[in-house]
């Protein structure tokens, strides 16, 4: 059976190159990098290129300003739980999305629940959009910290984080960007950007699952969320996960190459798959922004179908994709993402999201575009919704 | 995830469809949480002759859907009415924890359609 | 030139088999083991095959139990935190020993300095052994925790984990152990411990690093120390590291085959360093208790000598082996662990330990046994302590 | 880790030894901080003639003692006094920043053993 992978917003195949890269960490440099002796000086010379090939992706200043991690999710549980605790004297306020990844908001409720922090979600509008006269008039005195993330992980909507950097800037508040969907599959540079901090992840972008990185400024003051050992300059406890972070180095020396042109295609392909399924497909909400968005990402709802039949029927055609459906998380309510643009919660249940990476190819496009409004028809067909409005 | 048999359901649904002038007709469920399950019955000497499901609702909703209809098929209304969720759940051997609490309506959209037929026999008679 | 590797304490070269099993997940089944898809479901079948290897290799009650961590770090500070901030409304007393890992240690500091709970530090011997009835005395009203670890990192002591955990359970007290030395490389039962929670890492006994787990006992509740995802039954958030957890799963698979041969293998190899060395070198100090020791571990004092020239003249030689110096690790003060047993500075200073494997060979031992006495000799001569007394 | 030069001069360190009826000498560091340095000179016409040290420490305490002897040798005392803690770890490429603190001790024993040298001379005089 033709298998098309379409899921790269959930995570990619590892790049050959990266698992390349990565086998001699295993088997031959295996030693500790905090360790003296031959085995751990060669580690640790593989642990600090990578770190290097990290900074240049996003155009650190400094390697040292990168920490590495076990994932994006981990970067924004120290981003921010380990900002708010080093810096809770000088106020309990952060300012969030009502779109970010459970990376962020779930750590943000965290410590609005347990910690006695307050906690601002900021709306969005219709595309997903946070508002920077808005953010602005939410910072007050007692604001220590923004975090508001680059490139929505469902509906591919991207942030103005520019502005709302600058913002947070002129008023002294730290800004902390998850910038996990953005970093390797479109151009981020930190310095450009203006933000204090930045998480990634390497499995986002051909590198391997486990392993991602913060981006912290110099200067900017944390606690470790790793309390341990003195690795990472005492800001993240633990033996350095080598071959990881070797992988995350590969995959994002790759990512460099060429990158503008890996950007063109692979927005060419979403521009096509989203062309394909409005011109064959009726009674569909377009999510997110039309032009503000990751290059990568698809995301529809269609009427009157739930979101994990809809994955399931795909799966027996062989292509593999994904949805805000509840019922692909085994909670009740669908994505937060979609009901946050307003979305009702019928419509919102029948989400699908296509993710490409430059592996696609134009052919897979075109099955899916082929394979689509025959399965969508079906299920319609199943709906007690759609029998009752035809 | 799913078992063999809650894939074979989904994928080939037994009974999918409307049915013109049905004898009792029942939905159960709501959009917002994300299942919806309609079913309609014809009856003859007490028995279910024929029987339609229409589903919205995530593959375990569609499997236990069509997995219900196909055991109520040719019983009598008593009968029916002693399959619970968890026989039909049993009958597809088992389902995913987290699929137990919203998608098993199977039973109950049934149990409905038998009732509203019922109602609807008092009103005649 | 030789190379002999005896800093298995530190890490584990990666078992070949172990990247064997994991390279399809980088390639092929590269899902997110999360996805509804064909991809996700194949992957995680490959993480629920793990879980079931490592629940066997700790003779765990069920596969549930089994958090999936990025490695012992972060397990003891699931365990620590996570149990404390969900528990903190029954107390703030949490017990520990002066001789833990820093994965424990600094934790515990946290909670204290951080998050006012109350921390106390039961001293050791001069074996390195907290003493059952001390610790008895010790729980108070207010205790909720006690973590104590199994195996020493530095010096090889074993606590008396199965007594120290039946009288936590008798006050009402939950017990966690850091285990990270022990698991793999002896038989640990947490069934037969009594223990609540136990920490592990893969990369210990020949498994990938930058992965491990946390046994949680069913019935014990804690909050997640990765906020996101519904992973891990919403008990860690973060993409699975599908890759490394497959690894894992088949290294607890490769310890538990004829662990009890391996154990004797190493054992053996051990006690031939400690006698070569006990017979060649003269004014050492033997560090940790002689029975109660992990199977690996060899540690001394050399009088008059510093431990990183040592490491670094061990190397020059092809030997990999740590230090407790504090010279190793860039701070001013030698291992704690040392100096808990009642060493002083200029003596702790002088620590090397060798840490063996079931990779190891009896000649290489014989090399090591070779080697050392010379390189002693000529620091010896090079030190101003040493001229002092002869 | 280290440079080169700081494992060359490690490996095979120059002037180590102890001296017989030195001029001058003086120990610097203390075992419980892990370093300490004894250098012992010989002085003849205001120029170190010969220099002596030794060293319980680690590799950067080893090799920066090693150098500040090499680079003392044949240098009158001014010269000698002018030599820091910074000049000898440039001239071993450097050392890692965290053996910056402690183990870079070897001027200070180096103008300590001139002092007490001077000292001997003001008494003998
Ligand atoms: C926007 C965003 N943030 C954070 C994460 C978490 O990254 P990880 O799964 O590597 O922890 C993800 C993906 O899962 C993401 O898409
Ligand atoms: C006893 C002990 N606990 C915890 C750890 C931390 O494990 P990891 O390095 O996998 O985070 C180690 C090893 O580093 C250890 O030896």
């Amino acid at each position: 059976m033709k298998r098309v992978y379409m899921d790269n917003g959930a995570t990619t195949r590892t790049h050959p190159e990266v698992l390349q890269a990565m086998e001699p960490y295993f088997l031959e440099t295996y030693g500790n990098p905090s360790s003296v002796h031959n085995f751990g000086r060669e580690a640790l010379k593989g642990v600090e290129e990578a770190r290097e090939q990290v900074q240049k992706l996003i155009n650190a200043h400094d390697p040292q300003e990168i920490i590495f991690t076990s994932g994006g999710t981990e970067s924004d549980n120290l981003a921010i739980i380990g900002f708010a605790m080093a810096n809770r004297k000088k106020g309990k306020h952060i300012i969030t999305s009502a779109v970010e990844h459970h990376g962020v908001l779930h750590t943000c409720e965290y410590l609005e629940k347990e910690l006695g922090f307050s906690v601002t979600y900021l709306p969005v509008d219709k595309f997903g959009l946070v508002n920077v006269e808005e953010f602005q008039k939410t910072i007050g005195e007692d604001t220590i910290l923004a975090t508001i993330m680059m490139g929505n992980n469902e509906i591919g909507t991207i942030q103005p984080i520019k502005e709302l950097a600058e913002v947070a800037r002129e008023q002294g508040v730290v800004f902390h960007t998850d910038a996990v969907q953005a970093v390797g599959n479109m151009p981020v540079d930190v310095q450009d950007l203006g933000v204090d901090m930045l998480a990634l992840s390497a499995h986002k972008f051909h590198g391997p699952k486990g392993v991602g990185a913060l981006y912290v400024r110099k200067g900017v003051k944390l606690h470790p969320h790793m309390h341990g050992g003195a690795q990472e300059k005492k800001r993240r406890g633990s033996t350095h996960n080598t071959t990881g972070i070797i992988g995350l180095g590969k995959a994002a020396e790759l990512a460099r190459d060429n990158l503008s042109e890996k950007v063109e295609k692979v927005t060419k392909l979403r521009d096509k798959l989203i062309k394909g399924i409005e011109e064959n497909i009726e009674e569909i909400v377009f999510n997110g922004h039309p032009e503000q968005r990751l290059p990568g990402n698809v995301n529809f709802c269609f009427r009157y179908i739930e979101g994990e039949s809809l994955l399931l029927s795909l799966d027996l055609e062989g292509i593999a994709a994904s949805s805000g459906s509840a019922c692909t998380s085994g909670s009740l309510d669908p994505s937060h993402v979609l009901l946050a643009t307003g979305l009702s919660h019928e419509v919102a249940h029948g989400s699908l999201r296509l993710t490409l990476s430059y592996f696609n190819e134009e052919e897979e496009v075109d099955y899916v575009i082929e394979k689509l409004p025959g399965i969508i028809d079906k299920l319609r067909q199943m709906s007690p919704l759609y029998q009752s409005k035809s | 995830m799913y078992s063999e048999k809650v894939m074979d359901h989904f994928t080939n649904p037994r009974n999918m469809g409307s049915m013109e002038n049905p004898d009792g007709k029942a939905q159960v469920g709501n959009p917002t949480c994300g299942d919806i399950m309609e079913i309609a019955i014809k009856v003859e000497e007490n028995k279910i002759k024929d029987i339609r499901f229409k589903t919205f609702g995530c593959g375990a909703a569609v499997a236990t859907s069509s997995m219900v209809t196909e055991m109520a098929k040719g019983k009598t209304l008593e009968e029916a009415e002693q399959l619970t969720n968890k026989t039909v759940a049993e009958a597809l051997d088992g389902l995913p924890p987290v699929k137990m609490h919203c998608s098993n309506l199977a039973a109950d959209a049934l149990h409905k359609a038998i009732q509203d037929y019922r109602e609807k026999q008092t009103k005649k008679g």
